[in-house]
C-alpha cells in the first residue's frame, strides 16, 4: 500500500474520531429538540460550564472567588483540597441536574407553546447568561482538565503499522491519538445506552410522546414538567461528557462553546429528531472536513475546516430539507 | 395625557396614512430631529462621540436592516457579521482603488455590493424555512469571514491582514481617517441613519412591506394573493443586506478607522445585532433604534457603575455584562416578546386613553 | 314685562329664505367648508359654492320631475349632506320639505305620508324604499320615489311607482340648467320670509302626531338671533347626529348654519358617532340630558375599572373642579392656590377627559327637552364646558328661554330669548309670543286654534313659574299637573326627574292625580345596575331577574327616600313624597308604544296597560302578578310575565307650618 | 331571484375541469371529476366531509397539481402554474379556517388583496413621494369602497387577531374582493356562523355576484343556503362526482340522497 493511501486512511480515521466528538455534542441538541421542540443553542455553553465546574470542584477552587474578592476585598482562591475525579464528576452531574430544574422553572415554564423562533432566541440568551455566570463562578482563565484519560499518540499502533508502507517510502506509521479512541468508545457506549433508554423504558416512551405533541402527551397524563427536567438533565450529562472529551483534548476555554455551532451542520445532515441521524451526520462531517482539508485545503489557502461543514450541510439541505432520517415535512393547506 | 386629538381630523388619504398622523407625535419627531442635528453636535465630546453616539447610529442602521429581514419578513439570519464585513471591505477596496470617489457614493456602492451578496445567500430561503435558514446564514457568516481573511486581494496584500481607512473629505470637511472631527463623523452617520430610516419606513408601509409581512404571517396565504415567495424573500435579503452593508462601511471607515475581519465581524456581531432587534422590537423601525441604543449604552453604563463606581476589575464587569444581556433577552422574550417598541406602543395607547383604562 | 316684538332683521336685506342665504354664503364664504361627511375612511368635504351647485342641480331636477310650488315632499333619511341639500332644493321650488324619522316603523311613516299628501318622497336607501313600498297601496298620492344610496337597488322595477336615483335627477337638473341658465335664480327670487319653510311632525305624547308648519321667518330669524346672542361665527363646527325630523337638528344644523355660516359635520354611521365626535372636536354641541347623563355614567363606570392611583387622582381633582371649576367658568374671583391646583387638574384630568369625550373644543353646549340632574350639570361645568339649559318646543322653533352666560343654575331654564315675550297664565301654564311662533298645524285648524290665540300667544302646555332672578322654572306638563284629593298640586315629572338623576334609575312614572298620596313605577338602568351587579358578583340572566333582586330593591328604596327628603325643603311640593313604589319587570320601550320617539313617557297608555299594578299599589298589596305584551324588533309580538313585589318607602313628615 | 337558466345561456364557460385525478401518495382524493363553471354564475360544490371538496378548490387555485386531467380557465389551458401566477389570472379565494395576516390591521389585510393591481417598483416605493404614494391612495380608495360595502368601517384600524370569528370571515372576503377577481373561490364561508351572520354573508355574496359580476365557486354544507343562492350545484362523494345540475334537479337525484343519508355503496 502506498504511503499516501495509508496517510489518507489515517486522515479518515482521525476524521471519524472528530466526527464522534461532533455527534456527541449533536446528541445533546437532538435530545432536547425531540422532547421539547426547542433547538437548544446553549448546549455548547453547557458543555463548557460542565467542564469548568468539574475542574473547579476537582482542584478545590472557591466558586465566585473573583466576585467575593471584588466585593469584600478578600483574597481567597482555593479551598486547598483535591477532590477525587469520580466524586467530582458525581458532584458536577448534581450541578447539571440542578441547572436543568432551574431552567425548566424560570425559562421553559413561561415559554410554553411559543413559536420555535422565540424559543431558539431564548436559548441564545441562556447561552450568554451561562457564559457570563461560568466566567464569574470559576474565572475565565484557560484550565487543563485531567481525569486520568490516556493522552498522547498511541505508540503501539505506530510500531504495528510501521512496516505496512511499501519499501523505500518514508513512512513512520499511523498516528492516532489515544484520547480520541477513548472518546469514541465512550460515545458509542453513551449512544447505545441512550437509544435503549428511549426505546424500551417507560420514561423513554413518555419522552418520545412529548416530542410528538405536547398537548396530546399532557392529555395522557404525562407531566410535561418532569419530562423536560429529565431531558435537560440528560442533555446536561451528555454536555458534561462532551466537555470532558473536548476539555481533555484542547483545554477548557471559551472556544469549547463554539462547538455548538459545529453541531448545527451535523443536525442538518442527520435531521433534528433522530439519534442515529446525529451520529452518522457527525461522522460524515468529521471525515468530510479532514479529507477536504487534506485534499483541496492547501490549494485554496487552508483552514477550510470552519466553513466546510456548513457548505456541505447547505448542499444537502437544498435537496433534502428534512435531512437523512427526519420525517418528510408535508404542508397541508 | 399629552394627546389632544379632538379636532385633528383628516380630509385626504395622504394625511390619513402619513407616518405621524397625530399632532403630538409629529411635534415630538420634529423636536428629536432638532436635538439630533443641532443640539447634540454642540455638546459632542470626543469620548461621547466615539463611545456612544457614532456606534449607536452605526448599529442602529444594522439593526434596521436585520429588522427588515427578521422583523418584517420573518426570515431568521445569523449572517449579519459577515455581511457587515463585506460592506467594510468593499468600502476599503473602493477607497483605495478610486481615491477620487466621494464618500457618499462609496458607502452606497458598498451597500449595493453587500445587497448582491445578501441576495445570493438568500436564494436557498425559498426551499428552506425557520432554523434551517438560520444555518444557511451561519454558513454565509463563516464562509465570508474566512474568504476575506484568506484572500490577500481583499486587504491589498498588507502584511497584518488589517485594513485601515485612508482620509477622505466630503464637501471639504474631513470625514474619515484620524483627523476627522467627532462632529463631522457624527453628522455623516446621522444623515445616513435618518435617510435610511425613511427609506425603511417607506418600503415597509407600501406594497413591498405588505408582501414581506404577508410572507412572515402566513406564506401560503401570501401566495394566493399573488406574492411570489422567492422575489419577496430575495428582496428582503437584498434590502436588509444593503442596510447592513452601509452599516459595515460606516463602522469601518468612520467609527473604527481600521478593522481585522475575524475580530471586528465575528459571529458575536451577528448575535449582538439580533439581540438589538429582539430587545428593541421585531417589525418596528423605532424598535431598531431603541434596541441599538440599549445594546450600546448598557455596557457603557455598566462599566461606569461597576468599574467606576464600585471599583470592580474590568473583566468582572465584562462577565456581568454577558449575564445581564443574556438575562434581559430571557426576560424580554417572556414578558414582552415584541420588545421595547411594544412597551412604547402600549404606553402611547394608555396616554391616548388617559384617564380612562379602556 | 313683554318686550316690544320689533321686526328682527336678517343677516342682510332680502335674504329671507334658505336658497337665497345659500347663494349669499356661496359668494361670501366660497371656499370655506360648508358640510363634511366621514365616508370611505376620511372626511369628504363640500365648500359653500359646491353645496350651492349641488342644491341647484337637484332643485332643477325636481322641477323637471314635476315638483311645483306648494307641493309637500317627504324626506326620509339620516344625517347625510344629501338630506340637507334635498331640503334646500325643495324650498328653492317653493315646495315644502317634510322630514320624518328614518328609524320609524312603516305604520308610523304611512300616517305622515298620507297626512302630508306628499306626491314625491326622497328616501335614503333600500331599507327606507322597502318601507315605502310596504305602505304604497294605502298611499295612492305618492308618484315618485328618489333614492340616494344605490346599494341593492338594481333589481327594483318601477312600474308600480316611479323610482329614480338621486344622481339621475341631478343630471336632469343639469340638462334643464343648460337650457334655461337663470331659471334657478327666478325660482328662488319668488320665495319670501313668510312662506312656509318646513312641516315637522311632532311625536305628540297624546294621539296622532301633528304637523307643525313653520315659515322662513320662524326658523331663520330665531336661529340667527339665537346664534348671534351666543357669539357664534362662521368658524364654528357642529356635529349633526340627532334625527333630521327633530326641530333641534333643523335649527342648529340647518337654520343657524345657513344664517351664521358655520360648518356641519355628518358622522359615518350611528355606531361611530362617539369616535367621529372625537375626531371633529365640535365647538358648538347640543345633546338631550339623557346623552349627558349616559356619558357621565360611562365616565364613572370606566373610572371604577381604572388603576387605584388613577382613581384616587381622578377623585381628588374632581373635588378641586367642583369647588373652583364653576367659579372659573363664570370668572368669579378665585385664589391663586386654587388656580394652580385647577391648572394642574386641567393638565392631568380635565383636558384629557374632555378630549376623550370629544368636547375638547366645545365653546357652547346646549341641553333641553327635559330637566337635567344637578350633579350632571355641575360635572360638565366644573370641567370648563359651558353647558347651558334651553327651553323650547317645535312650535316655537326651539328658542323660548336660554340661560345667559354667568347665570346658569341646574333647576331653571333661563331668561326669554331675543324677541320672545313670556307670560304665566292663571292655571300656571307658560305662554309666549315670538317671531319663532309657528304658523299653524297642517290641516288641523282646531288644534291650531286651541294652541295659538288670535293675537299670537302660544300655549306651551307646560306648567312653571318665574323665579326671583327672572328665570323661568318648569315644573311639569300642564295637563299632567294634577291635584291630590287634598287639593294640593301634584307635579309627576318633577318627582320623576329627581328619581332619574340616580345613575341606576333609567325611567320612573308617578301617580297621584285624584289619589290620596303619590306612588311610583321604577325602571332600573340595565347598564349601570348590570355593572354594579358584576362588581359585587351578583349573577343575573335577564333584565327581569336583575330588576327583582332584593339588593337592587334596597338600592332603589334608598334613592326613593333621598328624593322624599329633597322634596321636603320645597314648600310647594313637600306633601307629594312617594309613599309606595314597585320596580317594573320590563323596560318601558318606544317600540311597545310606552314612550315617544324621544323617550318621553306616554301616561295615558301606561295607566290603561298597567292598571292592575296601579290598583295593587293603592290597595296596599305587597305582591302582584302581571302579563304584558312585548314587540320585538322584527315586528313579532311576545309575552313577558312577572310577579312584582311592592315596597313601602321611607317618608318624612313635612315640618309643622311655622305660625 | 333572477332566473338562473336565462343567465346561463348567454354566458361563456369561465372554468372547465376535464377528468381530474389527484392522489396523495396512494390515497385517491379526486378520481376522474369533470365539471364547468359559467361566467357570472354562483356554482356550489357540496358533499359529505372528506368528499374532496377542499382538494378540488386547491386544484383550481394551483396548490395541488393533479396527476391527470386538464384545467381550462378563461378559454386557455393551464399548464403547471404556481399559485401566485394563478392569482394574476384573476382567481381569489378564502379558506375554511381563516388565513388572515395576524400581524396586520383590517385595512392592511384588505390592501394586500390589491397586490396584483399595484406595480410601482421598489425604488419608487423607497422614494414614496410621487407615483408610489399616488398608487397607494388610488388603491386605498378602492379598498375603502369594499370596507363600506362589507360594513366594517368601525373596525378599519383594529388588528385582525382581536376580531370575532364572524368579522374575520368578512375581512377575508374583503381581501379576496380587493383583488377584483374574475372568479371567487369560497371555502365554507358560513361555517360556524349563527343565523343572522349567515344571512349577512349570503347578502354579501349575492351583492358581489350582482354588482361586480364575479363568478363564485362556493363550498357549503347548509343545503338551505345552497338552494337559495346557487345557480348550479356539483355533488362530490368519496372523490367522485355523483351529481351536477340546478339545485332542484340535484335535490331529487336519488344517488345524491343516498350519499347524504349514508347508504353503503
Amino acid at each position: 500500500m502506498s504511503a499516501d493511501f495509508l496517510y489518507l486512511v489515517e486522515v479518515i480515521l482521525n476524521g471519524l474520531m472528530a466526527g464522534v466528538m461532533y455527534s456527541l455534542v449533536a446528541l445533546g441538541f437532538v435530545l432536547i429538540f425531540k422532547a421539547s421542540g426547542i433547538f437548544n443553542y446553549a448546549q455548547g455553553v453547557m458543555a463548557l460550564f460542565a467542564a469548568l465546574t468539574l475542574v473547579g470542584i476537582q482542584t478545590g477552587q472557591v466558586p465566585f472567588a473573583h466576585l467575593i474578592n471584588a466585593i469584600f476585598g478578600t483574597n481567597v482562591h482555593h479551598f486547598g483540597w483535591q477532590v477525587p475525579t469520580v466524586l467530582a464528576i458525581a458532584l458536577t452531574v448534581g450541578v447539571m441536574v440542578l441547572f436543568a430544574i432551574l431552567v425548566e422553572r424560570y425559562v421553559l415554564h413561561h415559554l410554553v407553546n411559543q413559536e420555535p423562533i422565540i424559543l431558539f432566541m431564548a436559548t441564545i440568551g441562556l447561552a450568554y447568561f451561562m457564559e457570563g455566570f461560568g466566567d464569574i463562578m470559576w474565572g475565565s482563565d484557560i484550565k487543563t482538565l485531567d481525569v486520568g484519560l490516556p493522552s498522547g499518540g498511541s505508540r503501539w499502533l505506530e510500531d504495528y503499522t510501521l512496516g505496512w508502507a511499501a519499501e523505500g517510502e518514508r513512512y513512520y506509521g499511523m498516528y492516532l491519538d489515544k484520547l480520541d479512541m477513548v472518546a469514541s468508545l465512550v460515545a458509542i457506549v453513551l449512544v447505545v445506552s441512550l437509544t435503549i433508554f428511549s426505546q424500551y423504558t417507560k420514561t423513554g416512551r413518555a419522552l418520545r410522546a412529548v416530542a410528538d405533541d405536547h398537548q396530546a402527551a399532557l392529555s395522557v397524563g404525562i407531566s410535561l414538567r418532569t419530562i423536560w427536567v429529565i431531558v435537560w438533565a440528560i442533555a446536561g450529562f451528555v454536555a458534561l461528557v462532551a466537555g470532558i472529551m473536548w476539555g481533555a483534548k484542547s483545554g477548557v476555554q471559551f472556544s469549547l462553546s463554539l462547538i455548538a455551532l459545529k453541531a448545527l451542520p451535523v443536525l442538518m445532515l442527520g435531521g433534528f429528531t433522530s439519534i442515529p441521524g446525529a451520529i452518522i451526520g457527525g461522522l460524515i462531517i468529521g471525515v468530510g472536513e479532514k479529507v477536504f482539508e487534506y485534499s483541496i485545503g492547501p490549494l485554496i489557502g487552508g483552514a477550510t475546516e470552519n466553513w466546510f461543514a456548513y457548505v456541505l450541510a447547505l448542499m444537502f439541505l437544498v435537496f433534502r430539507p428534512q435531512g437523512l432520517f427526519g420525517e418528510k415535512i408535508i404542508e397541508r393547506v | 395625557m399629552f394627546y389632544r386629538e379632538s379636532g385633528d381630523f383628516k380630509k385626504t388619504y395622504k394625511l390619513d396614512s402619513q407616518t405621524f398622523p397625530i399632532k403630538f407625535d409629529r411635534w415630538r419627531y420634529y423636536f428629536v430631529m432638532l436635538v439630533a442635528f443641532i443640539v447634540v453636535p454642540m455638546f459632542l465630546t470626543d469620548y461621547s462621540a466615539n463611545a456612544v453616539m457614532i456606534p449607536f447610529l452605526v448599529w442602529a442602521i444594522a439593526a434596521l436592516g436585520l429588522n427588515i429581514l427578521v422583523g418584517y419578513c420573518g426570515q431568521l439570519s445569523l449572517g449579519t457579521g459577515g455581511f457587515m464585513a463585506v460592506g467594510a471591505y468593499s468600502t476599503y477596496k473602493l477607497m483605495t482603488s478610486f481615491p477620487g470617489m466621494d464618500m457618499i457614493s462609496v458607502i452606497m456602492l458598498s451597500g449595493l455590493v453587500t445587497a448582491v451578496v445578501g441576495a445570493f445567500f438568500g436564494l436557498p430561503s425559498l426551499r428552506i424555512k425557520g432554523f434551517y435558514l438560520a444555518v444557511v446564514t451561519l454558513a454565509a457568516q463563516f464562509f465570508l469571514v474566512w474568504l476575506l481573511n484568506k484572500v490577500p486581494w481583499f486587504y491589498n496584500y498588507s502584511a497584518s491582514g488589517q485594513i485601515s481607512a485612508p482620509q477622505r473629505e466630503l464637501f471639504g470637511i474631513v470625514v474619515t481617517g484620524p483627523h476627522a472631527t467627532p462632529v463631522a463623523a457624527y453628522l455623516f452617520c446621522l444623515i445616513f441613519a435618518v435617510g435610511l430610516a425613511w427609506i425603511a419606513r417607506n418600503l415597509t408601509r407600501g406594497r413591498m412591506g405588505r408582501s414581506w409581512m404577508a410572507i412572515r404571517d402566513m406564506d401560503i396565504a401570501a401566495e394566493i394573493i399573488g406574492v411570489n415567495p422567492l422575489m419577496a424573500k430575495l428582496s428582503a435579503f437584498a434590502v436588509s443586506s444593503f442596510f447592513i452593508g452601509v452599516s459595515g462601511a460606516l463602522l469601518f471607515s468612520v467609527y473604527l478607522g481600521a478593522a481585522e475581519v475575524t475580530e471586528a465581524f465575528s459571529i458575536n456581531v451577528s448575535f449582538a445585532v439580533l439581540f438589538m432587534v429582539i430587545i428593541g422590537g421585531l417589525g418596528s423601525i423605532f424598535g431598531s433604534f431603541i434596541g441599538a441604543a440599549f445594546m450600546v449604552l448598557m455596557p457603557v453604563l455598566l462599566k461606569n457603575i461597576l468599574v467606576g463606581g464600585l471599583g470592580w476589575p474590568t473583566d468582572l464587569a465584562a462577565h456581568f455584562e454577558l449575564i445581564i444581556v443574556g438575562g434581559l433577552i430571557l426576560v424580554f422574550l417572556i414578558v414582552e416578546p415584541h420588545g421595547l417598541a411594544q412597551m412604547a406602543r402600549v404606553l402611547k395607547e394608555k396616554l391616548r386613553l388617559w384617564p380612562f383604562p379602556h | 314685562m313683554a318686550s316690544s316684538a320689533q321686526k328682527q332683521s336678517y343677516p342682510a336685506p332680502g335674504l329671507d329664505t334658505f336658497p337665497k342665504l345659500l347663494q349669499h354664503n356661496a359668494r361670501m364664504f366660497t371656499n370655506k367648508d360648508a358640510m363634511r361627511e366621514k365616508e370611505f375612511g376620511i372626511w369628504q368635504s363640500w365648500t359653500w359654492s359646491q353645496v350651492a351647485d349641488e342644491v341647484e342641480r337637484f332643485a332643477l331636477g325636481l322641477q323637471a320631475n314635476g315638483v311645483k310650488a306648494g307641493d309637500s315632499v317627504l324626506i326620509v333619511g339620516g344625517n347625510r349632506p344629501r338630506t340637507y341639500w334635498t331640503m334646500c332644493a325643495v324650498q328653492s321650488l317653493g315646495a315644502v320639505p317634510v322630514p320624518t324619522y328614518h328609524d320609524s316603523v312603516a305604520a308610523e311613516m304611512q300616517f305622515v305620508i298620507e297626512h302630508s299628501e306628499a306626491r314625491v318622497i326622497i328616501a335614503e336607501d333600500q331599507e327606507q324604499v322597502d318601507k315605502i313600498l310596504d305602505v304604497k297601496d294605502r298611499c295612492p298620492a305618492v308618484e315618485l320615489v328618489i333614492y340616494d344610496d344605490p346599494r341593492g337597488m338594481k333589481g327594483y322595477d318601477s312600474e308600480v311607482i316611479e323610482i329614480r336615483d338621486f344622481v339621475t335627477v341631478q343630471a336632469q337638473g343639469e340638462a334643464l340648467r343648460a337650457k334655461q341658465p337663470n331659471l334657478y335664480q327666478e325660482l328662488i327670487s319668488q320665495g319670501k320670509g313668510d312662506d312656509i319653510s318646513i312641516i315637522l311632525y311632532t311625536s305628540g305624547t297624546t294621539g296622532k302626531p301633528k304637523g307643525v308648519v313653520l315659515t322662513y321667518d320662524n326658523t331663520l330669524l330665531t336661529g340667527y338671533h339665537g346664534g348671534l346672542m351666543e357669539g357664534l361665527t362662521e368658524n364654528d363646527e357642529i356635529l349633526a347626529y340627532l334625527p333630521v325630523a327633530w326641530i333641534g337638528d333643523h335649527i342648529f344644523s340647518y337654520a343657524q348654519s345657513y344664517t351664521i355660516g358655520f360648518c356641519v359635520n355628518c358622522p359615518e354611521s350611528t355606531e361611530t358617532v362617539a369616535a367621529d365626535m372625537r375626531e371633529i372636536g365640535p365647538t358648538y354641541y347640543f345633546a338631550p340630558p339623557r346623552v349627558f347623563e349616559s356619558l357621565l355614567t360611562s365616565v364613572q363606570i370606566r373610572m371604577e375599572d381604572a388603576a387605584p392611583f388613577k382613581r384616587k387622582m381622578f377623585k381628588y381633582f374632581m373635588q378641586v373642579a367642583k369647588s373652583t371649576g364653576i367659579k372659573l367658568l363664570e370668572n368669579k374671583p378665585v385664589g391663586i392656590v386654587d388656580r394652580i391646583k385647577y391648572a394642574l387638574g386641567n393638565a392631568l384630568v380635565y383636558a384629557p377627559l374632555k378630549d376623550a369625550l370629544g368636547m375638547g373644543r366645545v365653546r357652547l353646549a346646549y341641553t333641553a327637552g327635559e330637566a337635567i340632574g344637578g350633579e350632571i350639570f355641575d360635572f360638565y361645568r366644573s370641567l370648563g364646558i359651558n353647558i347651558k339649559q334651553l327651553y323650547g318646543q317645535t312650535e316655537s322653533s326651539v328658542f323660548i328661554t336660554v340661560q345667559p352666560d354667568g347665570e346658569v343654575y341646574p333647576d331653571t331654564v333661563g331668561t326669554p330669548s331675543p324677541g320672545v315675550e313670556l307670560k304665566i297664565a292663571d292655571n300656571g301654564e307658560v305662554i309666549y309670543r315670538s317671531s319663532g311662533a309657528f304658523h299653524s298645524y297642517f290641516k288641523n285648524p282646531e288644534a291650531t286654534a286651541d294652541t295659538k290665540t288670535a293675537d299670537g300667544w302660544v300655549h306651551t302646555g307646560d306648567a312653571g313659574f318665574m323665579t326671583s332672578n327672572g328665570h323661568l322654572r318648569i315644573i311639569d306638563r300642564a295637563k299632567d299637573v294634577g291635584t291630590f284629593n287634598s287639593g294640593k298640586m301634584f307635579a309627576p315629572k318633577y318627582i320623576e326627574n329627581k328619581l332619574k338623576f340616580f345613575p341606576h334609575i333609567q325611567e320612573a312614572v308617578t301617580f297621584g292625580d285624584g289619589k290620596d298620596d303619590c306612588m311610583a313605577f321604577i325602571n332600573i338602568d340595565l347598564g349601570a345596575v348590570g355593572n354594579w351587579a358584576e362588581r359585587n358578583n351578583i349573577a343575573y340572566a335577564s333584565y327581569q331577574e336583575l330588576a327583582s333582586h332584593p339588593e337592587v330593591n334596597k338600592m332603589v328604596a334608598q334613592s326613593v327616600s333621598e328624593v322624599n327628603e329633597s322634596l321636603l325643603d320645597d314648600e310647594m311640593l313637600a306633601h307629594s313624597q312617594i309613599s309606595r313604589f314597585l320596580i317594573l319587570h320590563k323596560e318601558l320601550d318606544a317600540d311597545d308604544g310606552e314612550l315617544t320617539r324621544t323617550k318621553k313617557v306616554k301616561r295615558k297608555l301606561i295607566n290603561e296597560r298597567y292598571k292592575i299594578l296601579i290598583d295593587a299599589l293603592y290597595d296596599g298589596k305587597t305582591q302582584c302578578f302581571i302579563e304584558t305584551e312585548v314587540a320585538f324588533e322584527d315586528g313579532r309580538v311576545g309575552k313577558i310575565t312577572g310577579d312584582i313585589s311592592i315596597h313601602d318607602a321611607k317618608t318624612f313628615n313635612p315640618v309643622a307650618q311655622a305660625s | 331571484m333572477t332566473e338562473p337558466l336565462q343567465k346561463m345561456e348567454a354566458a361563456s364557460k369561465l372554468l372547465e375541469l376535464k377528468n381530474i385525478d389527484l392522489s396523495f401518495g396512494g390515497v385517491k382524493a379526486i378520481s376522474n371529476i369533470s365539471f364547468d363553471v359559467m361566467e357570472g354564475e354562483v356554482r356550489a360544490i357540496i358533499g359529505p366531509n372528506g368528499a374532496g371538496k377542499s382538494s378540488m378548490l386547491n386544484v383550481i387555485n394551483g396548490f395541488y397539481h393533479p396527476q391527470q386531467g386538464e384545467i381550462w380557465f378563461d378559454g386557455k389551458q393551464r399548464h403547471s402554474m404556481k399559485p401566485y401566477q394563478i392569482a394574476y389570472q384573476g382567481i381569489a379565494r378564502t379558506f375554511q379556517n381563516i388565513a388572515l395576516f395576524k400581524g396586520m390591521s383590517v385595512l392592511d389585510n384588505i390592501m394586500t388583496g390589491r397586490f396584483t393591481h399595484m406595480h410601482k417598483n421598489m425604488l419608487w416605493q423607497a422614494l414614496w413621494k410621487g407615483p408610489a404614494e399616488q398608487e397607494e391612495i388610488v388603491n386605498r380608495e378602492f379598498v375603502e369602497g369594499i370596507i363600506d360595502f362589507l360594513e366594517i368601517q368601525a373596525i378599519r384600524k383594529t388588528p385582525v387577531g382581536r376580531l370575532p370569528y364572524g368579522l374575520q370571515k368578512r375581512v377575508e372576503l374583503g381581501r379576496a374582493l380587493a383583488a377584483q377577481p374574475k372568479m371567487l373561490l369560497l371555502d365554507e364561508p358560513m361555517a360556524g356562523m349563527n343565523v343572522e351572520e349567515k344571512e349577512d354573508m349570503c347578502r354579501f355574496i349575492l351583492d358581489v355576484n350582482d354588482t361586480f359580476g364575479t363568478t363564485i365557486v362556493l363550498i357549503e354544507h347548509d343545503m338551505g343556503v345552497v338552494m337559495d343562492i346557487a345557480d348550479r350545484v356539483v355533488v362530490l362523494d368519496y372523490g367522485r362526482k355523483i351529481g351536477d345540475g340546478t339545485p332542484d334537479v340535484v335535490r331529487n337525484d336519488q344517488t345524491v340522497i343516498d350519499a347524504y343519508l349514508g347508504v353503503s355503496h
